[in-house]
């Protein structure tokens, strides 16, 4: 137990740097009320039609969303954290869960600040990007009206608050980036790790954000005007394809782990693999039915594809080990309940309940084929097949919706099967402008990243474990 | 006095103590160990993959007795820890200079 | 890494397979499309009324459905899963875990085929069994309908979407069999688990869940022509006895494990079996206050009794150890959680508060005495106390529930103390039904599998344990 | 496995206390069928109202609190037991999930005998707490009207029903002393943990809940004639602050663990800790924004002020690491987001979002300083340090309430920023008030029981571990 | 040279080593084991049924030292490990033909 | 007959354990320890203080060989457990009196 007058001073100094940033925050919080006074802007508009009269909500869609936002989070952590947690070497469990937390701090205040309205914004930049009209949560945040003495929560009158919205999403701008922490896990620096998050979150998360799922979105489904509007109700194309890609390269840049196909790396914790991956499952509820941001039909559908297609994710990919290696294994049926809901995430808005068997064993099959042929055959080291289950599953499921949607569930949009042909293509535009957005950017992070701060760890530290190396601690001191 | 080293079979464990117990041989020190030998390890499997894993779990019981114990404490080690198959494991033994009981101070064969 | 030419060919043989299945699949929606097509049948009664007007959902109830659905899957795993993973021992830990996951997988796929329709589908065979005209859930799928512009969702007006019922239900259908797993643990042949658990959903559980539980059961409360109209809110005889009694028998059948009674086989992880045990508590909110189907007053009523029978539950078990043996245990406080909890399982609709605390009382006392007295003079060895704590406190919940129901909960059904003796012999009457059925199916199945492919590993198996033997894996890898 | 005549008697003298409580239960239960029958007092004023009118629930509302209840438990165990159980040393890890699960089971019982009545029941002792008018949930049950032909649950139109009031409360009343665990942990009796718990319940927690938030509490905000009406939405002073002060006097009474401060006593799991404090941060949602007791647009705040205040505790504790000592921990992660949650409970209801980035910040970096400095300065053994983080946070959440409040979240109570001092003396008079309570109940309860039942195992149980001598049970069997 | 392998109770390590330290004994190896001996085993109980666990946690610590040291190591261990009551354990003493220090090939006296 | 007892860091195992079976030497046990020495342990954090972990895990191989075998045994473990770094560990050296295979009862040289 040491303390030292050197870190007194540094203490000291860390001080008054916090207090600077408390007085810097005040000084936003007063900018965001004169936002909110009504004068002749975006922000105003709201609030002076609010003045009319407070949006009134569906409080059973508040209800719901309260809860699919929880379970979002709990998707990260314990869910991720734990499924990838089991997947690595002991001596670099933690160094996972604290990437998993971390981002749950640190992607929360960035979304605050400025990522919601980069994704959600007003267009600039010709439509590719969110403004900056949202930054701090201006003109979303609630307020007191002295005219109606009484609080307005900016909202969808019968739907809910638009911060409620804003929470939604910052799940998922927390768990895409945590996504990826399994391609370069066991050997990246935390302090890279956490800079390439943040700029990738921003740089690559929000635009494909603002393109799929604002309202002017050039690939957005429900804007008229879209270029090509694509079917992407809870994510395949912002969440999976973005970071499963971006995986890939990361995978490539970084480097192969010391030793890799060498010596085994088995998973030092299968029974949290297995928790963490029935956790997701669960989360996953929150996460696809959420996404209707309402307690309706289309959610309710939305919940039994995304169980149904898990379901099938299990016994295709469990199956296929039962046949080929004659020995079904946990990581196995893990790995397919992930694959199947990672397939059904574009698709569980458009799809009905005996296409998600097919969405859940293709997504199986698929990521079962990537991670263990693929992956071998190419060689590059995505420690916990980050790629081969949320890139492929991801890429399947998209192609699959433009297949397979009806207007059975969507009322509208339909694929393939029912003669929409375009939609298919709108599919394939949607994959492919996201994966070049994901591979630009992560590869122009990456190498800054690399010339500067630096991307990997030295082998000593490799070596001993990043737990201990970059945290100073160990997971488990059974002894 | 000898030290008496054998590397044995997990499940085996339980039935080697009872029938030292049984001829009187009271004291023993067991570890976790993994042992390479000509039994073979068995095949996981990881995401579709499978690897060998060389060395195997067993354990080690090592057991201090005086001169005379020896050979009898070895027979029941023997005949209790077989199973017949390959990788029943080994009995290694050596001398001992001394052996103090830490309690009373007592050493060689009082001490045991 | 192997890979062989054999398996080469065995994988496109298997996608050949998968393709077909594929196509077929599209076949029977095709053919649930037609059916849904307005023509004199069942199902397109339904539509035609539909068309009419769409049922107008209770949002709130869908909401608090959602997360009920979610709480009970959460139960299987990772509640049940942890619970029994930690009580085995280290070496077959994965296997209670794959077993788990793989019911996920496999019983959901059955269910949407044809278990629900055997449930929940128009009487066949004299009413004891449900028909096929919900096979692949045709009738309760949301649909198009062109007449409206709109997608119509099967349900109940003021209620929720049938879809939204039919997946609650799924999730019992998950977690019964998987509650017997705990009787055949460590030592069961996956194959035949899985053979087991599909016929045993089918033949046994669907009957008594059409009995129960159907609008014309039998056993059916609200079925006023029910010839024993029984009180089982939520699975007191559908899923606990059923499962409890068909584990009992599994146990004899199977046999004991090697070296029963002669070591001891003390739980590997009790910390699993803790986490377990308070997540199936959690869990067991969304089962019995889900069962109102409803988020309104009687739900509420539910969860409150589930909770106190809970406490009541650990209060009794541990203090009977703190009495007996001198010490309270962490796992007798869990075990107590749990047998109050399947205790208050039939009774949640019908008893009040203060009532609760003895139905987790009773609960807890019988499991005790049966895990500790009953089982150790008949010998059996039912590894994780599956018939001591779910058949034994079902029973007593059961019986309870006919003397302590109240018309200050239910409005009407009341049962011994309120001077309703006709529903105590309705309970029992329910009890025995179910528990003759479990024990006749189960003999049954068994012996027919243990002549095909066999019940139980091999003995050298059983050593190893069945994460290697069964499934190639290893729980943890702590060196 | 033994049983022996002494056994078989004791058995039966319990069998025979068990009969007679359920006797006496069944005669408690008739009590209060009376007391509901309409008779002119308090009670029966509630039901002849009813008689007029039963209530009308928002349903929206109670499919929420349903959930938010389910997840207050849920922090209870399997989070908090998972947070304490990992810091421990392995040998004890059983004793505090034991004590966890405990309290689950007895403080659930004693609030519903005459918890709830205590804090919720009518003014006695000059109002400084609540009555007997609610023992045994006397006048808050449901029940059958004969003239409306239906049942009735007492709540209020618009709301919930009060036993859902009363179970969502009931899970804050087994939270609380479940935090003060962490305090003594590894050397306390659990007989004396009992005894203290359920005492220290009814005599320091319900008077303080009865203060704040009883409608005539001295302390309570919305009691327009209170002397010091604080803001305290979730339960700064009534859980944290009284849980953290009570565990300072514990560690001081009962002394420092054996060689604490001569041998390091490093967290055994932090795999565990980690879990635990994700699903303290996933609860925790459940225990701020169920505050209020509506699915509404306060909740929504609660819930976003509570995320983000969590993520900025994150980065506060992390961060100071990172530059104290060159190396962010992941312990140092989950209790900056457990001190951040801590902080903003009091403020959820009344602080904007920005706002909460500065409370979760203060509370990471208060608690930080608390419990590496204070704690080693002063050399008081607070095992897991419930008062560096629930103590110190509360305590600076408490406060920053009071200068940070505002009309924009409130409609009306606000804090010295808005130009209210009293409200900052209002919060300092709550803290102090709290506090001394908890001090003087806590000295004279620990006195008490040390000198009766004593409070602290012996050496040698100490030094082999809570989980064999106290419980006879070890946590993982790993060899 | 002289192996000294100690089998000592758990929450004694710290101190044993450190008082071997002071006496300039810079190095050990430590392993877990279990031990079966006089003391008897706790009782555990599991499911309202009670068994012994016969096999108690303790430490083994292996010593090697030249002939000179071996006599203070052996007193230093006795006099921290005691507590006086059964289990403290044993205090195994045998000859070594060689040591070498992997990372420069120094053997004997030299490499320790 | 001896017994080689070396002490090499964790990850330098593999290397040890396929270079032993290049040379034809196929029987090892393994264990587990933590190993006392020069080598500093590493820092670990609690709670914002800093505290020394002495003890660094290290693994332990036995290996039984015929005299003959020994010294190229040795050598070959000096060489690919070596980094060159404090800490790359220990080989020990004793004479065994005997060893046995438990499975066919073969005893000396034959048992190995
Ligand atoms: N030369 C050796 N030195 C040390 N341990 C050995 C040696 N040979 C075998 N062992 C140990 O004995 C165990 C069994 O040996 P193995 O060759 O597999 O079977 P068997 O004893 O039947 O010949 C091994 O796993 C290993 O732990
Ligand atoms: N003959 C023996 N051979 C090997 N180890 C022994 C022997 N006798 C005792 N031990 C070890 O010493 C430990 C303590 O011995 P025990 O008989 O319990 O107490 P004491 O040392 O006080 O006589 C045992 O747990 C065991 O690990
Ligand atoms: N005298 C000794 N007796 C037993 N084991 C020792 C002894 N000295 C060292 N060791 C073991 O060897 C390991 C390496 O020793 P150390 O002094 O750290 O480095 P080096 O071997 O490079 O000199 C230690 O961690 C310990 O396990």
């Amino acid at each position: 137990m040491i303390t030292s007058a050197r870190k007194q001073i540094r203490l000291r100094v860390m001080g008054i740097a916090l207090c600077l940033f408390t007085l810097s925050s005040f000084g936003m919080m007063n900018l965001h009320a004169d936002e909110q006074a009504p004068a002749g802007d975006a922000v105003a508009e709201v609030a002076s039609d609010a003045v009319a009269a407070a949006p009134v909500f569906n409080e059973a869609y508040i209800a719901w969303m309260l809860v699919a936002s929880a379970l979002v989070l709990m998707m990260v952590a314990p869910g991720l954290a734990l499924f990838y947690g089991g997947l690595v070497r002991k001596k670099n469990v933690l160094s996972v869960m604290m990437q998993c937390i971390s981002l749950m701090g640190i992607m929360s205040i960035v979304w605050v600040v400025c990522g919601y309205s980069l994704a959600f914004g007003e267009d600039i930049l010709g439509g590719y990007v969110g403004g900056f009209n949202h930054v701090m949560l201006a003109g979303i945040l609630p307020y007191y009206d002295a005219t109606l003495d009484t609080v307005v929560t900016p909202g969808t009158d019968g739907g809910i608050p638009t911060i409620l919205f804003m929470v939604f999403q910052l799940m998922f701008f927390i768990i895409t980036p945590a996504l990826i922490v399994g391609a370069f896990a066991e050997r990246m620096k935390f302090s890279a790790m956490v800079v390439y998050s943040v700029l990738w979150g921003l740089l690559v998360y929000c635009p494909i954000a603002h393109w799929v799922w604002s309202d002017n979105g050039w690939l957005c489904e429900w804007n008229e005007g879209a270029a090509f509007g694509a079917l992407d109700f809870a994510g395949g194309t912002v969440v999976h394809i973005s970071s499963g890609v971006s995986a890939l390269v990361c995978a490539l840049m970084i480097g192969q782990r010391k030793n890799y196909m060498k010596e085994p790396m088995p998973p030092h914790n299968l029974t949290y693999t297995f928790i963490g991956a029935t956790m997701l499952w669960v989360g996953w509820f929150g996460f696809n039915a959420g996404s209707a941001l309402a307690a309706n039909s289309l959610a309710v559908n939305a919940f039994v594809v995304t169980h149904i297609a898990a379901a099938a994710g299990v016994i295709a990919w469990a199956g296929m080990e039962w046949i080929v290696l004659k020995k079904p294994t946990i990581l196995g049926a893990c790995s397919g309940a992930v694959a199947g809901l990672v397939c059904i995430t574009p698709a569980s808005g458009s799809v009905s309940i005996p296409s998600a068997i097919i969405v859940g064993l293709a997504g199986g099959v698929a990521s079962y084929l990537a991670c263990t042929k693929l992956k071998n055959a190419l060689k590059y080291d995505d420690s916990l097949d980050v790629f081969g289950v949320h890139g492929i599953a991801g890429m399947t499921g998209a192609l699959l919706t433009g297949i397979l949607a009806t207007k059975n569930v969507t009322g509208g949009g339909h694929g393939l099967l029912e003669g929409n042909s375009q939609q298919f293509i709108n599919q394939i535009v949607s994959i492919a402008a996201s994966a070049v957005l994901a591979v630009v950017g992560s590869v122009i992070l990456l190498k800054l990243i690399d010339l500067t701060i630096g991307l990997r760890v030295e082998e000593a530290s490799e070596i001993r474990g990043l737990d201990q190396t970059e945290h100073g601690e160990e997971g488990y001191i059974f002894l | 006095m000898k030290k008496i080293e054998a590397i044995i079979r997990h499940f085996k464990l339980e039935e080697v103590k009872d029938a030292l117990a049984a001829k009187d041989i009271q004291g023993m020190t067991v570890t976790e160990v993994r042992g390479f030998g000509r039994q073979k390890g068995h095949k996981e499997q990881y995401r579709g993959a499978e690897y060998t894993v060389d060395f195997l779990p067993k354990v080690k019981i090592e057991i201090v007795v005086n001169e005379e114990t020896a050979q009898a404490a070895i027979d029941t080690i023997m005949d209790t820890a077989r199973t017949g198959n390959i990788g029943d494991g080994k009995i290694f033994v050596s001398t001992l200079t001394d052996s103090i009981r830490i309690r009373t101070g007592e050493t060689g064969e009082e001490s045991l």
